[in-house]
C-alpha cells in the first residue's frame, strides 16, 4: 500500500472509528503496516489538519487515536447543540427514553438488548437532559445501575403518573414473539416465590 | 423443454410469467401463448413435485391462461358489429389485463433493482455518531421533548419491540446448541432431586444466566415431557410464575427419545 | 466569516453531527451565511475530498449532509466490523418496498394487486425495519391502513429525497409492452376464424 492510500484508509478508520478511537496496534493491523510507520502517517495527517486550517483534528488518549472537532470553533458547536434539531431528542434518544419508560427499572444492558445497537451515548444524553436517573442497582452480577425516568420526564410529558403513559399497544399488532417474550421475562424475575405460591394456594382453600 | 433441475424460487405467479416471457425473447415470432402456458403448468408441476409452496395466486394464474389457451382452440367468432357495447368487451378481454399487469409488475421489479444496487452502494460506507455535545448545552436546557406527546413514546416502544421480535426470530433458528433430549433429562433430574418434593419453578429449572434460546430449549422440553405425562405444570395467574410438578411416572425408565425433537 | 473558515467550520459541523446529519437551514444559520452559498462550500468541499483522495466523504442523505467513509474503503472497515452489517432485503421486500416508495401512500391490498401475491409477510418485515410506516388509514370500506416510506427508508438506501427515485417512466420500456402484444397478436393470428375453417374443410372435401 502506497503512502497516501494507507494515509487515506487510515483517516476513513479515524472517523469511523467514532469517539472510541482505534488502538495504534488495531490500525496497523488493518492496513498490514508497521506501528511505527502508521503513528508517522498519522502525526503527518494531524499536522496536516492544523496546517489546512480544516475542522476536525487527530487527538491520542490512551492509546487510541480519534477524530475531534477543532477547539477554535466551539462557539458554533454551542449553537449546533441548542439547534431546534438537535436539541430535540434523536432518534435513538427517544427510542431508548420510551423503553425505559415503559420497562423501568432497566439496566443498560437490557435496553441494548432489546434495541440491538449500543445505547451508551443515547443514555448519557438523556441523564443530561434529565429524562432519566439511575434508580439503584440490580441485584444481578455486576451491579448494574438500574434507570428510571424522572420526575421531570413526567412535566415535561404533561403525564400525572407513569400509569397514565399510553398503551403501547403491543397485543394489538398481534406480536406473539413480544408476548412469548413478555412471559419469559416475567417468569425471570421472579415474582413469585414458592411462599407466595403455598400462600396463594391455602387463600384459594379458605 | 429442458428439464430444470434448479428451480428458481418466484415472487409470485406474475414473476414467473415475466420470467418465461423474458425467456421466450429470441424466439418470440415462434412462440405462442399457449406455449407460455404449457411452460407454466410445468413449472407448476415441478414445484409440486419439489414441495415448493404452490399458492393460490399461482392456480388463479393458470386458470386465466388456461382461459386464454382455450379461447384460441375455438374458432374466432366472425367480427362483431361495429356497436357500442365494444368498451365493456374489452374490459372483459383476460390478455389485456394480463399485459397491463405484467407491465405494471415490470416496472416495480425493475425499481426493485435500483433499490438493491444503491443498498449495495451504501453498504459500503460508514458513518460514525454524532460528537457528544452536551459540553457545549447551556447550563439549563429548553424543553427536551420540544413536539413530542406521550404517544410518541408508545410508538417509539413499538417499533423498537417489532424489530427486536424480528431479530429474536432470526436468531432461534440459527443457534441450536443444547438438545430438547438433554433438557428433559436435566429437568427430571432437578425436579426428583427438588427439596421441595418433585416441585420446581419455571425460572429456576433455567437458572440465572439462561439466554433465550435455553429458554426456549427448556420450554420444548417442558411441552415434550407434559405430554408424556411425566410432569404437570400450572400458574396461578396470568404471567405469573409458572410451576413445574413431577408426577412420578417415567421413573427407572430411560425412554428418553433417540432422535432429536424437532424445532 | 471568509470562504476558507466557512468551510472549516462546516466541516466541523458536518462532523459533529455525525450520521444524523446536518440539515442545510441548520448549517446556514449556524455559520451566518445564505444557504446557497453554504451548499456551494460543501460541493467544494465533497470535490475536494475526492480530489485529494482523502479517506472521507460528503453526502447528503434524507435532507440533510454527513460524512461518510470512502466505498473504496470497504474492504479495510469489514476487517474491523465496526458497523453492525445489515442484512440485504429480499427480493420480495425489495418489491414490495419499491411498491410503497412509488405508490404511497398504499394499501395491502393495492400492494398485492400489483404483485400478484400475498405481501402480509413482506409488509411485517419492513414494518419492522423501520422502513416503511402507517400513514393513517383510506376513506374505503373497511378504512384499511395506508402504508409509506420513512426516514430510515432514505438512509439505508443513501438517497437524499424521494425526489431522487428514477422516473418511474424510465422502467416502463415499451419494449416489454412490445413484446408482450406481439406474443398476443401471434396466438390471435393463429386461431382462425369461421371462413377459414370453412374454407378448410371444403378443401378437405375436395
Amino acid at each position: 500500500m502506497d503512502y497516501r492510500t494507507m494515509k487515506s484508509v487510515l483517516e476513513g478508520l479515524l472517523f469511523a472509528s467514532g469517539d472510541e478511537g482505534i488502538p495504534l496496534k488495531t490500525a496497523a493491523e488493518i492496513v498490514g503496516a508497521d506501528p511505527g510507520v502508521v503513528r508517522d502517517v498519522l502525526d503527518d495527517l494531524a499536522r496536516e489538519y492544523v496546517r489546512d486550517e480544516r475542522g476536525i483534528r487527530v487527538a491520542e488518549v490512551a492509546g487510541a487515536y480519534r477524530l475531534t472537532t477543532a477547539p477554535e470553533h466551539a462557539p458554533y458547536f454551542e449553537k449546533l447543540a441548542i439547534s431546534p434539531a438537535r436539541s430535540a431528542l434523536s432518534q435513538a434518544a427517544l427510542e431508548t427514553l420510551a423503553i425505559v419508560a415503559y420497562r423501568q427499572p432497566i439496566t443498560r444492558v437490557e435496553i441494548e438488548e432489546i434495541r440491538g445497537v449500543n445505547s451508551d451515548r443515547a443514555i448519557q444524553s438523556l441523564l443530561a437532559k434529565d429524562l432519566i436517573e439511575e434508580k439503584g442497582r440490580a441485584d444481578t452480577v455486576g451491579r448494574p445501575i438500574l434507570y428510571g425516568t424522572t420526575r421531570a420526564f413526567l412535566d415535561w410529558f404533561g403525564l400525572s403518573g407513569l400509569d397514565q403513559l399510553p398503551d403501547p399497544g403491543l397485543y394489538e399488532s398481534g406480536e406473539l414473539a413480544e408476548r412469548t417474550r413478555l412471559l419469559f421475562e416475567r417468569s425471570e424475575e421472579r415474582q413469585l416465590s414458592l411462599e407466595d405460591l403455598e400462600r396463594a394456594l391455602e387463600l384459594e382453600r379458605e | 423443454m429442458t428439464v430444470l433441475y434448479r428451480l428458481p424460487v418466484f415472487e409470485g405467479p406474475l414473476d414467473l410469467l415475466l420470467h418465461l416471457i423474458d425467456r421466450a425473447e429470441i424466439d418470440i415470432r415462434d412462440i405462442r401463448i399457449s406455449e407460455i402456458a404449457d411452460q407454466y403448468f410445468e413449472y407448476l408441476a415441478a414445484m409440486q413435485e419439489m414441495e415448493l409452496e404452490v399458492t393460490s395466486e399461482f392456480l388463479v394464474m393458470a386458470a386465466t391462461l388456461l382461459l386464454i389457451k382455450s379461447r384460441e382452440l375455438l374458432p374466432k367468432p366472425p367480427p362483431p358489429e361495429p356497436s357500442e357495447s365494444e368498451e365493456g368487451e374489452e374490459a372483459a378481454d383476460p390478455r389485456e389485463e394480463l399485459i397491463r399487469k405484467l407491465i405494471e409488475y415490470r416496472k416495480y421489479k425493475a425499481a426493485a433493482a435500483w433499490l438493491n444496487e444503491r443498498q449495495r452502494e451504501r453498504n459500503l460506507v460508514f458513518t460514525r455518531e454524532p460528537v457528544d455535545l452536551t459540553a457545549f448545552l447551556p447550563a439549563k436546557p429548553a424543553n427536551p421533548v420540544e413536539g413530542l406527546g406521550a404517544d410518541d413514546l408508545a410508538l417509539a416502544f413499538r417499533k423498537a419491540m417489532r424489530r427486536m421480535a424480528d431479530r429474536t426470530r432470526a436468531v432461534a433458528i440459527r443457534r441450536y446448541e443444547i438438545s430438547v433430549k438433554d433438557r428433559m433429562r436435566h429437568v427430571v433430574q432437578a425436579l426428583k432431586g427438588s427439596p421441595d418434593g418433585r416441585l420446581r419453578l419455571f425460572a429456576e429449572l433455567l437458572g440465572d444466566r439462561a439466554n433465550r434460546h435455553e429458554i426456549v430449549v427448556t420450554l420444548l422440553a417442558l411441552l415434550e415431557l407434559m405430554k408424556r405425562n411425566w410432569i404437570v405444570c400450572h400458574q396461578t395467574r396470568m404471567f405469573g410464575e409458572i410451576v413445574v410438578t413431577w408426577t412420578g411416572s417415567g421413573e427407572g425408565e430411560d425412554g428418553l427419545p433417540d432422535d432429536e425433537i424437532g424445532a
